[in-house]
């Protein structure tokens, strides 16, 4: 075992597709801090794309054209080690939790993904809702080499 | 005996898009491959064994290909992404199961 | 972004033996094979649809052509036969099993 | 119920490749005479792939290049409706069933598959081997329409 050498960080980026890189980039440098993580390339990739799906339906169904902002803050909880994605925005628009139904992955489609692949590669998923305030919490566990 | 013999040409485009293949490049793709099918071509390889990340943004574009690509008489394969961890991806949204997977780009 | 476009064209040659494919006229029907192959043509075709009879030795030409055309990095793809007696033996000898089954020749 | 019409007939051809599709013809002749066959297209075909693998075997391996003869007997017999094939030749080699052992489907194979399809697609298929005159008896049932 190993300990978590991470602190916590905030990134705070413009709400455009291109920006999200950027929040890519950071999270692979976070979780590459981390000690002893076991198949690191997976894990990383894993939770750098639900944050993606996440940040993509901020920028395209929340602001939806309007200029605004997201902050991405990463924080690691220990026993067991987990990483902690918190997502804020000041969108106009929500997410209808209520009106979401699972893709049919039986016919290829090219919409209603994003959503499905973040509940499947999050350990967590929450969100509260609120115009001009929705806040999502993922949690995934950072599996350690014995 | 009779047998008759007839010969079809072919031609197969290769598309390999050798960075992030996200919401923010898809546009990009998509248009390249919108002038593709304007140009008649219907048989194409989507070759991601370079392609280091695919979002589900670049996952819409090619199921957006392989039902034109269809429509028109043609298909779509994938050439095998070099990251497992896209490889996984793939096949947890089962797109492994609706198109056709290559190991490598198939020598003409 | 970088995204690289390649072009491939492709020979496929479709053959269609229009009487009995038996014994006696296998070997002609072999030779007609043969001379492709030799020529380079490694993709296939082969339209049974019009084929009214198909014994064991006219099977022996379609595997002896598909373990060349794979050897070459080909392939051989068998259009169904329009007599169902003939589609039941291909399924009996797991025919469909070894070669890609079409419901016609391809549009091009 | 019908009842059947045909009266036995026996083909003689030369053993070559070329006259077994006389053999073919007789064949899809003499169906065609009984009446109320069901699936008439099925059951011929196959009886006629049966003695085509048959026959093909006696010109191939039993004259093996030499010259001779095949006679082929057709004849039905009722309750149950059925065909008896009878065909002899007078060639040197025999079939050896003794050391025949049925192929492996799985992968693709350009030899064996004659005796076994003729196996699968007749009800009985008996065998008197002897050098110069060797018999064989196909039986298929016919079935009848109700
Ligand atoms: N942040 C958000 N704000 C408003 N609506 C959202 C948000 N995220 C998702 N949605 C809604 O949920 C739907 C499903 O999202 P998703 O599963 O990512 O698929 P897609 O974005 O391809 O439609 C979207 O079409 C959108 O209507
Ligand atoms: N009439 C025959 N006389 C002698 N040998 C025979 C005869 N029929 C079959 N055989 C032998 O049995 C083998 C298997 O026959 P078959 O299943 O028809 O396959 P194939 O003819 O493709 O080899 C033949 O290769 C041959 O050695």
């Amino acid at each position: 075992m190993t300990t978590a050498t991470g602190k916590p960080l905030q990134i705070v980026i413009p709400a455009t597709l291109e920006a999200l890189r950027q929040v890519s980039a950071k999270i692979e440098d976070y979780i590459a801090q981390i000690d002893g993580v076991e198949e690191p390339e997976i894990v990383t990739y894993n939770i750098v794309l639900a944050v993606q799906e996440l940040c993509t339906n901020i920028v395209k169904h929340g602001y939806a054209g309007e200029s605004g902002k997201i902050a991405v803050d990463l924080e690691l909880a220990e026993a067991p080690l987990r990483l902690i994605i918190s997502v804020r925005d000041n969108a106009p628009h929500i997410f209808d939790k209520a009106g979401w139904a699972a893709p049919n992955l039986d016919e290829p489609k090219e919409h209603g993904l994003g959503i499905w692949l973040i509940q499947q590669l999050m350990d967590e998923v929450d969100y509260q809702p609120a115009p001009g305030n929705n806040r999502w919490r993922l949690v995934k566990q950072i599996p350690q080499r014995a | 005996m009779e047998i008759t013999v007839t010969e079809q040409l072919s031609r197969t485009v290769v598309v390999a898009p050798k960075e992030r293949l996200d919401a923010f490049s898809a546009p990009q793709m998509r248009e390249r491959l919108e002038a593709l099918l304007a140009e008649g071509v219907t048989q194409f390889v989507i070759d991601l064994s370079q392609t280091p990340f695919l979002d589900s943004a670049g996952m819409a574009v090619l199921v957006s290909l392989l039902k034109r690509a269809r429509q028109a008489g043609g298909d779509v394969k994938l050439v095998k992404p070099a990251s497992e961890a896209v490889q996984r991806i793939l096949l947890l949204t089962r797109f492994d199961k609706v198109f056709d997977m290559l190991d490598s780009v198939p020598a003409n």
